[in-house]
């Protein structure tokens, strides 16, 4: 991968590079650090057919299927908390079978850990006996194999690696070479980042090298990986960012009012995104200044 | 029982399923207060794990979910489900897992997929994320959930994550941890048996009929002769309950007591 | 495993619980952070038949094939650096044939992974038309397998997991539950620690867990893996520990001059080990206070 | 060439084969030089690996190997082997691998396991570590060793890490990365032939001799027309090499050139 000087880049930009059809992996975990701004992007560009996978899915994939432009979901589970189910997503589970590919939470985590190591098969004793394993089976025949193993005979199932175009991943830090850091649980963001074929960091805050150098051990995706640097303050909004934003609780139910129904999605759609040339304008029309105010997180709990 | 809630109880009875020293893979909700409980009182040592990369969360304020960064607070570690679900559940060295579910039926195997509707058209929820591999891997699960017949079908909607699947042993399924080992409801504490996996009650709670949980029961429950009386809650545990645990009744306030 | 209350043991208690013929993982790496007082300790209790594992073997191993306490090493490689080969473990490999089973640093931590995840084999694409595998073939064939991939048709090796009945690991700080935090670069030390039935720590300093849950991103090790936590400042000495002091090179080249020679290693295995009773004495024997002064790591070097 | 050690036009040669912006995991003594030199020079934007789990390292004081905490220092990420080694290099995104060794042969093929001493008994040295990894994964290869006939033998005496074994092409040989690209020794460059794969004379270094370099290989070389001569470092790479990279001596000084 070529390490370009000037790698911060506008998510207009960035998403511009994206065919229809790509495979893209988002780094959210229902509402918290969701892709939020590339989502938005994906949606104002009107990108078609892609294919999304995440291990618990939350609101940026939510908002892409919700926007029709999602026809294949590899997943491992999601909701949006207490806040709701993900309405998009269960509706096209509902309509179409076999649209998503359902896993759990440590398959989809061992599915990009093989396709960051590079091995196209990695074991696991998980969705044995469930009907989660017949649906794979029914819907996904050529991702999923039994074997036993040649040392001890134990029945496993083999999981083909996932190794999508694109990876997204929203970090609190990362620095104009890409070096990333991040605060609180990190799911399967590592595995994930370190599993496709491009990677696109979104940062809350853009610091010098040298202040990643300072702690190097929290360095969770080095630069050399990074392709872009999307630089993006509140860019997970509504969704939390540890240490920089709780989740804005009135817009998470504002959007689940919307996500319930099919007939009312397009209004959130059409206002909060199609009507907002970019994030800062979103931002605006979500409360601003004021509203980002009272979500920031207080110093002690990052929340 | 004045002022005893159904779900005070259930936690109680999840909470006293927990022995001081266990590893526990916790869900959100009852869960997660039954660990807290357990910890807060005779369980210190306690190890909790959260899938999303979080152990022994030692939160202020209460998560509204697994996601929720209240959910981060205090922690020993902070890492990613590789740590969590991989290096240690997936390693065989959790103890418990302390599970919800949509649906259970007579052998533990539990729905966190989908349901069908009052119109019978097939509603979808959150699917497996962590509960699969929590209900694969544990050495032992509890499951807590509210006691209907829509609950506790004899056939599940889905089979999100076994238990003891058409009544067979977990080496025959092809699984290593041990499989459910109680099912805590708002009516009563049920076990599996030993033999033949199947539901077998344990305990009934205070003032519930043992007609009562017959008739809310979709599937075929075994009841011993000797039923006891689930314990209630001491006055400490519902202090702590809702004094530190949960004061907003996030939780403990909810009729449905889903987790 | 029983999380007991009271974790912080001695030395000596901990070795005392271990079988002659364990198959013990130390957590060294050549000449840093090598785990020097349980070697000691090893040596002074007589422990026999061992069978060690290690990603690129140090100082800690050397000393213990040595003394002849090991009749079986598992390794990708290894020497102290510029300082020398490890004599030690070299004449083992040169006197018995498959003494020694040899991958490569990879494959090892790999092997590791493998353990530490519950999967008993795990493929990879390293060794493969070299004399490392021609060698294992021959002496390790239970342990090595080729494979296609049934998803891809790609051969794979497959290597067996490796589960150690005990792996020690030399941290700089932990707290009395075990929670342990790592400086500097950690070779394999979480994929080994996290692989083996019981789990050592040695600490250089032991912290209040209040000091852990300040950064908990960078806890490598949870408490409740842990067994025991001996607590021993200047436990890797005369090998490097980041942050805390360098390696000791006057040290380092007496016992390459000891090693070099079958003759002369129990030189130094009766005055520095069975000639002391404790590390504390070791240390007193290897110059002090004032020696240790003396390699004590610069605040912005780390050595 | 007057006071130009043959350690520094290796390093300078190594150092031009990295290109900028290019992922480099880089063995310890030589190669290491090397790559500093390229970063200091014409190639800003190279990202170094250190096996051990170091990425960017950018040391005040040379480190005595690939363990001394020096090698840590200013780095941008301090991991482990299976990020550097497995979420990298084995991912397949490292451009070059950079590796010393005690044995070469005329495919590329080398031994850093074990050798044969003056009465013929067997040897051992340091086995493969990270350079089986590098060998069979990198993109390419370059190889920096001092030329000597039992260096550059027929055969080795291990084959630990493969280059083109028995001529074979790498697919052919079930392996991912290229192989090795050029062979850098103190008297010559050398590159490894498309078509046969066997060691190709490059260049040679200023005042060296035709015939020494014949005499001096193990293996038959493949000696084309037309052959370059090495080209010195430049002053400003000398500077740097002398005066910033290693001062006191402890690579470049060193006779043996080996790494």
């Amino acid at each position: 991968m070529a390490n370009d000087a000037n790698k911060v880049k506008t998510v207009a930009e960035v998403v511009q590079t994206i065919p229809d059809g790509a495979h893209i992996a988002l780094g959210g975990f229902a509402i918290n650090r969701c892709n939020i701004v590339v989502s938005h992007e994906l949606i104002r560009q009107q990108k078609k057919d892609l294919t999304l996978s995440q291990g618990v899915v939350g609101l940026d994939t939510d908002l892409l299927v919700g926007a029709g432009l999602v026809k294949r979901c590899i997943m491992g589970g999601g909701s949006l908390d207490r806040f709701g189910p993900v309405h998009c997503i269960n509706r096209a589970r509902e309509t179409q079978p076999g649209w998503s590919h359902d896993y759990s939470s440590l398959t989809i985590c061992l599915k990009y850990l093989a396709g960051a190591l590079g091995i196209s098969f990695i074991p696991t004793k998980c969705l044995m006996s469930s009907e989660v394993l017949d649906r794979l089976e029914q819907f996904a025949p050529d991702d999923i194999k039994k074997m036993k193993c040649p040392f001890t005979g134990e029945e496993y199932l083999l999981l083909k690696a996932l190794t999508p175009d694109i990876c997204f991943v929203h970090v609190q830090v990362a620095d104009r070479e890409g070096n990333a850091q991040i605060s609180g649980a990190r799911w399967e963001n590592e595995e994930q980042a370190k599993s496709g074929k491009r990677l696109v960091v979104v940062t809350e805050e853009l610091v010098p090298t040298e202040y990643i150098q300072r702690n190097p051990e929290r360095t969770i995706i080095p630069g050399h990986r990074v392709e872009a640097i999307i630089h993006q303050p509140f860019g997970a909004h509504p969704t939390a960012c540890f240490d920089y934003y709780d989740y804005d609780a009135d817009h998470l139910r504002l959007y689940v009012n919307h996500s319930k129904k099919k007939e009312t999605f397009p209004d959130y759609v059409n206002k909060y995104i199609l009507g907002t040339k970019d994030h800062w304008e979103y931002l605006d029309k979500v409360g601003g200044l004021k509203q980002m105010n009272e979500i920031r997180a207080e110093k002690l709990l990052g929340y | 029982m004045t002022g005893v809630r159904a779900t005070e109880i259930m936690v109680a009875a999840a909470s006293r399923e927990l022995c001081d020293g266990e590893v526990v893979v916790v869900g959100i909700g009852l869960p997660l207060m039954a660990c807290f409980l357990a910890r807060r009182t005779h369980a210190p040592r306690l190890t909790s794990l959260s899938e999303i990369g979080v152990i022994n969360m030692d939160p202020r304020d209460t998560p509204v979910g697994v996601a929720d960064p209240r959910n981060f607070y205090r922690a020993t570690c902070r890492s990613g489900f590789l740590d969590v679900m991989g290096l240690n559940l997936h390693h065989g060295n959790v103890d418990v897992g302390v599970l919800g579910a949509l649906e259970a039926d007579r052998f533990g195997n539990i729905n966190t997929t989908l349901f069908r509707d009052e119109a019978g058209n097939i509603r979808y929820w959150n699917g497996s994320a962590g509960g699969n591999d929590t209900a694969s891997l544990a050495k032992r699960v509890i499951l807590i959930m509210r006691h209907d017949k829509r609950k506790l079908p004899k056939t599940l909607a889905h089979l999100t994550s076994p238990g003891f699947a058409e009544g067979r042993s977990r080496p025959q399924l092809g699984l290593r941890g041990g499989g459910p080992s109680r099912l805590i409801t708002d009516k009563a504490v049920i076990a599996f048996d030993p033999q033949t996996h199947r539901a077998t009650l344990v305990s009934v709670h205070p003032e519930v009929e043992l007609g009562d949980i017959v008739a809310s029961t979709g599937f075929e429950l075994k009841i011993p002769s000797g039923l006891n009386v689930t314990a209630l809650p001491t006055s400490e545990e519902l202090r702590l309950l809702r004094e530190e645990i949960d004061p907003s009744d996030l939780y403990l306030g909810n009729k449905e007591a889903r987790s």
